[in-house]
């Protein structure tokens, strides 16, 4: 039998970016992504698997080197490593635990903006309250932008990373642009 | 745009991320098999409508992704409190209205 | 009853006006009445009219909350359609298209029918079937309702966008010629002037707290804010306080009132000839004698009694008109308000007699009650008169709810899978 | 023309930097800073529009958004034409092209001014009472020229260029007006902590002051505190300035809609700056400190041009620098109007006489009057104008009788007092009390955390009103210092409804509505035809009812209303206030969701390959899905019969990946799906399919597809494409709701996973050599079987099915791979004949098979009993979703609609899908309406494979009817069918075998 050609990934919008003086738009790079759901007595022994306990209080994340635990809801979490070949291995360390674990890692797509005007640009299509007090860095929260449901997570003062299903990319995309065009 | 309080994600959020469920405490019977045709009728068409103090069911749905329970009047549009789905219904005459919604 | 005629409005005008007389009486309750309509809107002064006029009855009170055709009749958006697909719902809306042609004169009161026609936009392959599945059955039941092609919906309406470019493109248009719009408030005027000069008593300012039913429960009439009002048959004609009324006897209704938003934008010469519909963008819009574009918007998505209605839904409303006629982006929104619909589950009407006897019931229009106005309160009369429905409103009874033989207009259209 | 009533030394405008702008097509000079009106009243131009009705030339009456005169149309170019623009509101810039509306064929001149003469015909209400007879005429005749006449400005005609932004924002508070109240509200505020929004409508904050500059606050001039209390406010971090921005809408839960002009006033605008934005502003607190307006006196022939507001040409002066006339009569029963005319004196310019209604003025003010030589009435009120495009002379007479006197003026100032605009007050369901002493409606009781300060609080004293503004903005206990007023304007004193001379028995016209032309004879004619209540008054003479929405007319109709009908003024009701505050731009409020950001537009992974391909597309929902694949020169049925043979014949690959897919997991995953589908699941073995149901409680058919197992607690679900959310909504509902006693959890995979069809007896072969893992034989994977393997290298979920009666397999990849795999599979597959199907041959294929498409082959009225799926049921299961709804009477009654297949007697013909089935050919000649009709077409092909046409159908009893002979009646002729089954091709399935 011949050699099979590998498939090739083609992730959406791969390098794409924009940036102004006020604000940076880029496409992040493929990921492993788990969607994560447990009950509160099956949480003590999922922190082994994952080095660390999953955060539990609402809208909370933790980071650990490349691994990233988002609080979506009270049984639920997204499990973000930024090694986008480690997926299988995170499902099968999961598999041994009474919990349910979904891989989405194609589901899922996500764009990283940054900048001074960063609020501005995601309050144009979010009507979260996004200043510092109300959203520090950490926080993160499954929510609106104009007709699309995102994720939308907090990494610094200035830097958000928002979560995507793919084929609602192009229309955040074009959402963002719109809106970066009189910033900076 | 109104601002309802999740009880599980534990803040006020703007309604766009909910979705109204209707009616709230109807509950889908045991044994569906021995309800007569009046039964099954008032069980899934028949609604209090109340002009006033109404309970309802909300999902949080582009949110957490719960459904829970809320008090509202709906003259004023006010919630007067939200609970987690399966708690029970609380008594109105317990309940505030202040000013604002909440 | 003065006659209104360009004569009589000659001779006045000469007289400075001084000879008119009120267009209806506004007297105190009597102690009885053979009928009580509780609700002055379009369809209750309606009932009321035909009650005297085609049935003699003219013993009659219409009891109003607050001033007659405050409700729904004068919030909607006065869109006149019969090209529905079930026989029983194109039955009732031709019914009432036939006596709106002649409105005008028998009322002798102008109410501006305007057959403009009333266009219904298919943008997908299921739309398209779904409008043939109603240009046929309309056709069967003699509904004029006419397929056209997208250039021929431009060529009626020519503000509209059918570029092949738009998010969701004109595959082509349901159009009913005989459709179109009428001056709400005349409407409610006419008919109450209609009533009034044939003996009913219309009741404003006066709210209804009970319903009130003998020992062997039979209703006996109602409790006012201006006392008790006698009467052996009792007709709830109101919208969207429909449950409110209802629970007063003791009946649970298959009812949910939702607030529902109109705007129209500030007043311009003419450039939209007829009405224009799409359920698939969700946008309706017209254009008001005044030259206001007259819009409607989608219902909220909780029950409310409020009035008022969110912000993101007039959003979501003007996009969609902005995307099917670009050249009114620039066009500003005047007005905007809100009206309470009581919205049945299978979206159809419920014009019926009750388990309670001498009360009659007649609501769920939903957010399409004002084309049924005439239609609506002459079977209902007649549903009084007899104590039993007309043909035309027979299927819609309370009782299809419980036996499963629903009009379901709303699951016909079906979204496409 | 250069701008002679520009008076040296006055307003705020620069002299040097002029301007150019036209109206009417003359050119005229303008300065920076100037409004559209304020340049026209610089080069003496009163005349700026006609009314709606009567078209009587009309003049600029105010200098704010409550003019209903000078409306007029603005255009930079073809593309930006807009309507109905207050010049008032317009600020000017270097070439505006301004032109006036609603006349023909020149504004001096206007044809339908004939509409005036014969105003006695056409009162209030005229044409409910008129245009009925014959009864066809009015659409046809009358209508068309009522609307012809109606209207304003014209549309604009051609698409809009401009962008539109909006802005979500949040604050402790949001203080809407800028004026003295406004600006000490937010610094108290502001210094408090508090993070603040502070708007208002006009380029520059001030408010009042813009009338009245006489005034001192801390031994500055009014001018010098506002911009030292701006540039304070501006440095802080804490706080938003939002100039030309329009608080427009209050709604729930202090939620609150602004309109910003971004743009609108530049010459040349930056083409990435919005045009407008919309601010959509959730505030803990809200403050509202909008002012008053000024409302005119409602006199004989009050609406000439070169009649305005007192407060109006005082603004022109002292803004402006522009005087509204050489020789200014004034008419008022307010202070107020006094200080203009000695404002206006001071500037220079003659004042013909202060007439005022009131017998004794306060006295300083009349000692202020003859010190400087102006002519004093007392007591007296104007009975009559003169002048047809600009007044001429007032006619003056005491108010108790007596002599008449004419004065010549060419121009008249005039004042009924303060308005309080509680406008957005009203619209935040707070609730007014009248106060008859003062003639107010003012603020009571609150509803929101919301409150009023200054004038629009009824405090016209700056000492109060400023202490209002203090306590409101405060958070902290300090006490605020005080702050030093001086040289104060005072507004006491006001009339409302008619003045003397426009009484009942007065045959003249006095206007409450300038734009929609409704006097004061108009309202008491309505309260006589039996309008007691003011929305009925509203109504039936449509005050109130113009652009500007009654900001001066509601309270003169209210007053008259009462009068006429012997009530007290708040007896008689006050209209609701109704959002927007001014009117506001469609897409303004549309904003970024015009265009490709109207809708988001979903496509799949391998979208562009089918665009390469030349696929033509259709709209499922928000997805975009490949309809067919054209080659030259075919059509579209060309193609669909060309795309069908081939997967009959070889190999057709098709793009599913639209359809829904939730996975669901857990110990309890069978049951779940037992209680939610029609079928029974606790059997199927891991790594096999079965087709199942879902209804709702209601017994119909909700939505299907095929569910495989992949572990013992772990399925995929697939759904129908539009279903998907919904369905996943519906499965989360039961799940949370009310079967809590399962564990189970749902996630949805749709986007995870790229979905390939391949279809027809060669797939086997062509995919093979691309699969690692797992055994595609018949026998180790039967039809209806899922496998777990890799593909091209990559994992994938190998499901074996058909949904076109051929041997199946549907490749599901993880989506980044799906295009690369769909490549793969076609280079494999395209020399054997692998061709791309598009959605339409899939549905000729499946109704082949007679497999329904839900939504199209049902409706929401079918239960699974009535599509022929009885066998779905597990009748031996207790209870599912739907299992007692479908048990109702009239869901096992007879008659039912059922679906059947059809087949023409011509085999060529092709039904119409929707066309209605008839019984009898009685019926047909003639044709008897209404016709009982018994079902209806739900699908319908030309099947190339059969050689015939197909169509699947709803009708009655259908089941039993197979065999039957029935009738499609069209427009032209009538079509005969037979009922068949719904299985047309292949009746005992061996194709999906392979076999046959």
């Amino acid at each position: 039998m011949a050699k099979i050609k590998m498939a090739l990934a083609r992730p959406p919008h791969e390098g794409r970016r924009f940036a102004n003086t006020a604000i940076s738009i880029e496409q992040a790079l493929p990921a492993s992504r788990v969607s994560l759901r447990a009950g509160s007595n099956e949480l003590a022994e999922l922190t082994k698997p994952l080095g660390f306990k999953l955060p539990t209080r609402p809208g909370t994340s933790k980071i650990k080197s490349s691994l990233s635990a988002l609080w979506l809801g009270p049984d639920e979490w997204l499990l973000i490593n930024s090694n986008p070949k480690t997926v299988s291995a995170l499902m099968e360390k999961l598999d041994t635990i009474k919990c349910s674990n979904v891989d989405i890692s194609h589901r899922n797509t996500a764009i990283i903006i940054s900048g001074k005007a960063v609020e501005d640009v995601l309050n144009a299509g979010c009507p979260r309250d996004l200043s510092l007090d109300a959203f520090p860095p950490g926080s993160c929260s499954r929510t609106l932008f104009g007709k699309i449901e995102i994720i939308l997570w907090r990494l610094t003062d200035d830097r958000f990373h928002i979560e995507v299903w793919r084929s609602y990319s192009e229309y955040l995309w074009a959402y963002l642009l719109d809106a970066a065009k009189d910033t900076g | 745009m109104l601002l309802i309080h999740c009880p599980y994600c534990e803040e006020e959020r703007p309604e766009v991320e909910f979705a109204g469920a209707g009616e709230a405490h109807i509950d889908r019977p045991k044994d569906m098999n021995a309800m007569s045709d009046a039964e099954f009728e008032k069980f899934f068409f028949i609604r209090d409508n109340l002009k006033g103090v109404n309970y309802e069911r909300w999902r949080h749905i582009h949110g957490c992704g719960r459904f829970f329970n809320a008090v509202r009047d709906t003259v004023s549009d006010k919630f007067l409190t939200t609970y987690k789905s399966g708690e029970k219904k609380p008594d109105p005459a317990k309940l505030k209205t202040g000013k604002g919604a909440k | 009853m003065r006659n209104y005629s360009v004569f009589s409005l000659a001779r006045e005008a000469l007289l400075g006006h001084k000879g008119w007389k009120e267009q209806w009486r506004s007297p105190e309750p009597k102690k009885s009445y053979d009928v009580i309509i509780v609700g002055a809107g379009g369809h209750g002064l309606a009932t009321a009219y035909y009650l005297a006029r085609e049935h003699g009855i003219t013993n009659v009170a219409v009891i109003e909350k607050g001033w007659l055709g405050g409700g729904n009749t004068g919030r909607n958006t006065t869109i006149i359609r019969s090209n529905y697909l079930y026989d029983e719902s194109a039955g009732i809306y031709n019914h009432a298209i036939k006596l709106w042609e002649g409105l005008s004169q028998e009322l002798n009161y102008n109410i501006m029918f305007s057959q403009r026609g009333v266009m219904m936009l298919a943008h997908n392959v299921h739309d398209v079937q779904v409008f043939k599945r109603h240009i046929h059955a309309n056709r069967l039941n003699g509904v004029d309702n006419a397929w056209l092609t997208p250039e021929q919906a431009k060529e009626f309406c020519p503000p509209l966008n059918i570029s092949k470019q738009a998010r969701y493109p004109v595959m082509g248009a349901a159009l009913q010629r005989k459709g179109g719009t009428a001056r709400h408030d005349a409407v409610a005027w006419g008919y109450a002037r209609g009533a009034s000069d044939r003996g009913v008593d219309i009741i404003q300012q006066c709210e209804v707290t009970g319903i009130n039913r003998d020992a062997s429960g039979n209703v006996t009439g109602v409790e006012t804010t201006k006392g008790t009002i006698n009467a052996k048959k009792v007709g709830v004609v109101a919208a969207g306080h429909s449950s409110v009324l209802m629970q007063m006897a003791d009946i649970q209704m298959p009812l949910e009132s939702f607030p529902l938003q109109a705007l129209v934008s500030e007043p311009v010469k003419p450039i939209m000839p007829c009405v224009v519909m799409s359920n698939t963008v969700h946008a309706y819009i017209s254009q008001s004698d005044k030259g206001e574009l007259v819009i409607g918007a989608g219902t909220d998505q909780y029950t409310s009694y409020s009035q008022t209605g969110g912000l993101h839904i007039l959003t979501h409303t003007l996009d969609a008109i902005v995307e099917m006629f670009p050249i009114f982006s620039r066009m500003k929104m005047l007005r905007s308000w809100g009206g309470i619909v009581d919205v049945t589950p299978d979206r159809s009407p419920i014009l019926a007699k009750t388990p309670v006897s001498g009360l009659y019931v007649n609501c769920g229009w939903g957010t399409g009650g004002f084309k049924a106005t005439p239609g609506s309160g002459h079977v209902f009369a007649h549903t009084i008169a007899r104590d039993e429905p007309h043909e035309i409103n027979a299927g819609f009874t309370l009782e299809r709810f419980r036996n499963g033989r629903l009009i379901d207009e709303a699951a016909a259209a079906a979204v496409a899978h | 023309m250069s701008a002679q009533n520009r008076i040296k030394g006055h307003g705020l405008l620069s002299l040097a930097k002029t301007i150019n702008f036209t109206f009417d097509g003359t050119t005229y000079q303008g300065l920076e800073g100037d409004t559209l009106a304020s340049a026209l009243l610089a080069n003496g131009v009163h005349l700026a529009g006609r009314s709606f009705k009567y078209h009587r030339p009309r003049g600029i009456l105010s200098a704010g958004p409550e003019e209903p005169n000078a409306l007029v149309n603005i255009a930079r170019d073809s593309t930006r034409s807009q309507p109905n623009i207050r010049a008032t509101v317009q600020e000017l810039y270097d070439g505006l092209v301004a032109e006036s509306q609603n006349r023909w064929p020149s504004l001096a001149f206007d044809f339908s001014a004939i509409n005036d003469g014969l105003a006695p015909f056409f009162p209030a209400g005229f044409y409910y009472k008129t245009f009925k007879w014959p009864p066809k005429a009015w659409d046809r005749l009358y209508e068309p020229i009522i609307r012809a006449a109606a209207g304003l400005g014209k549309s604009p005609t051609e698409a809009d260029p401009d962008r539109y932004a909006n802005h979500y924002a949040h604050c402790d508070v949001l203080i809407a007006g800028g004026g003295i109240a406004g600006l000490t509200a937010a610094l108290a505020a502001a210094k408090s902590g508090k993070k603040v929004i502070l708007c208002d409508e006009n380029p520059n904050f001030g408010g009042a002051i813009l009338y009245d500059n006489a005034l001192e606050i801390d031994d500055l001039s009014a001018t010098e505190w506002v911009e030292k209390a701006v540039a304070e406010l501006a440095a802080l971090e804490n706080v938003r300035l939002l100039t030309r921005t329009t608080v427009f809408g209050y709604y729930a839960q202090n939620f609150v809609a602004l309109a910003e002009r971004v743009t609108e006033h530049m010459a040349e605008p930056d083409p990435a700056l919005p045009r407008e934005r919309l601010w959509q502003v959730r505030a803990k607190k809200v403050i509202l400190a909008t002012g008053a307006i000024e409302r005119h006196l409602v006199f004989a022939d009050n609406d000439r041009p070169g009649i305005m507001l007192a407060s109006a040409a005082q603004k022109y002066l002292n803004q402006y620098g522009v005087a509204v006339g050489a020789n200014v009569g004034v008419f008022t029963a307010c202070d107020s109007a006094w200080a203009t005319a000695f404002a206006l004196k001071k500037a220079g310019v003659n004042i013909a006489a202060i007439v005022d209604l009131r017998d004794n003025p306060p006295l300083e003010l009349q000692e202020k009057a003859q010190t400087c030589g102006i002519r004093i009435l007392r007591g007296y009120t104007i009975t009559k104008t003169t002048g047809r495009l600009r007044v001429q002379s007032i006619t003056v007479k005491p108010v108790n009788g007596g002599t008449s006197e004419q004065i010549r003026v060419d121009a008249l100032i005039n004042s009924a007092g303060w308005t309080p605009s509680v406008h957005l007050f009203s619209q935040s369901r707070g609730k007014l009390k009248w106060h008859a002493n003062r003639n107010l409606f003012l603020p009571d009781i609150y509803v929101q955390d919301c409150i009023s300060v200054g004038a629009c609080n009824g405090a016209f004293d700056e000492n109060e009103l400023i202490a209002e503004a203090q306590a409101a903005g405060n958070a902290t206990r300090k006490k605020a210092k005080t702050i030093r007023i001086k040289n104060q304007t005072s507004w006491a004193g006001n009339a409302i409804g008619a003045a003397p001379g426009a009484g009942p028995n007065d045959m003249v016209k006095a206007f409450v509505d300038f734009q929609n032309d409704v006097t004061a004879k108009d309202i008491r004619l309505a309260v006589r035809e039996g309008m007691h209540s003011i929305e009925h008054v509203k109504r039936f003479t449509t005050t109130g009812m113009a652009t500007d929405q009654g900001k001066l007319s509601n309270m003169h109709g209210l007053a008259i209303a009462a009068e006429q009908l012997g009530k007290n003024l708040p007896d008689v009701g006050l209209t609701t206030f109704r959002a927007p505050y001014t009117p506001v731009t469609f897409s303004t409020i549309a904003n970024h969701a015009r265009g490709p950001l109207f809708d988001p537009t979903r496509k799949t992974p391998m979208h562009q390959w089918a665009v390469d391909k030349g696929a033509v597309f259709e709209d499922v929902g928000p997805w975009k899905r490949a309809w067919y694949f054209p080659k030259a020169g075919e059509d579209m049925h060309a193609a669909v019969n060309r795309e069908c043979m081939a997967v009959r014949e070889k190999a057709g690959m098709f793009d599913a990946t639209t359809l829904g897919k939730i996975e669901i997991t857990g110990a309890d995953a069978a049951e779940f799906l037992n209680r939610l589908y029609t079928n029974p699941w606790t059997k199927l073995g891991i790594g096999r399919c079965r087709y199942g149901i879902m209804c709702r409680e209601d017994g119909f058919i909700y939505d299907d597809g095929v569910i495989g197992r992949m572990a013992d607690d772990r399925f995929h679900v697939t759904t129908t494409t539009g279903g998907a959310p919904r369905v996943l909504n519906h499965m989360e509902d039961y799940l949370q709701t009310e079967f809590t006693d399962l564990d189970v959890h749902l996630t949805s995979t749709s986007e995870q996973w790229a979905v390939i069809a391949v279809q027809g007896p060669l797939v086997r072969e062509i995919i093979e050599p691309l699969v690692e893992g797992i055994d595609l034989s018949h026998e180790a994977m039967p039809h209806m079987s899922v496998r777990e393997g890799k593909i091209c290298g990559v994992p994938t979920r190998l499901f074996r099915m058909s949904f076109t009666g051929e041997m199946g397999f549907e490749i599901n990849v993880p989506a980044d791979y799906g295009e690369s795999v769909w490549q793969a599979v076609y280079a494999q597959g395209e020399p054997k004949g692998l061709t791309p199907y598009g959605t339409e041959a899939m549905h000729v294929l499946r109704a082949e098979k007679g497999y329904i498409i839900v939504g199209q082959d049902t409706d929401g009225t079918v239960t699974p009993h009535d599509a022929g799926l009885s066998w779905a049921i597990g009748k031996a299961k207790p209870d599912f979703v739907g299992k007692r709804g479908m048990q109702r009477p009239d869901l096992v009654a007879e008659g039912r609609r059922q679906l059947v297949g059809l087949r023409t007697k011509n085999p060529k013909v092709v039904l119409e899908e929707g066309a209605q089935i008839v019984a009898t050919p009685g019926q047909l000649i003639p044709p008897a309406i209404p016709m009982k009709m018994i079902g209806f077409v739900t699908s319908s092909y030309w099947s190339e494979a059969l050689g015939h046409s197909i169509a699947l159908a709803l009708v009655e009893d259908g089941h039993s009817l197979e065999g039957d002979t029935l009738y499609v009646p069209m427009e032209d002729r009538t079509i005969e069918v037979e009922v068949t089954g719904c299985v047309f091709y292949d009746l005992d399935g061996g194709r999906l075998n392979g076999k046959n």
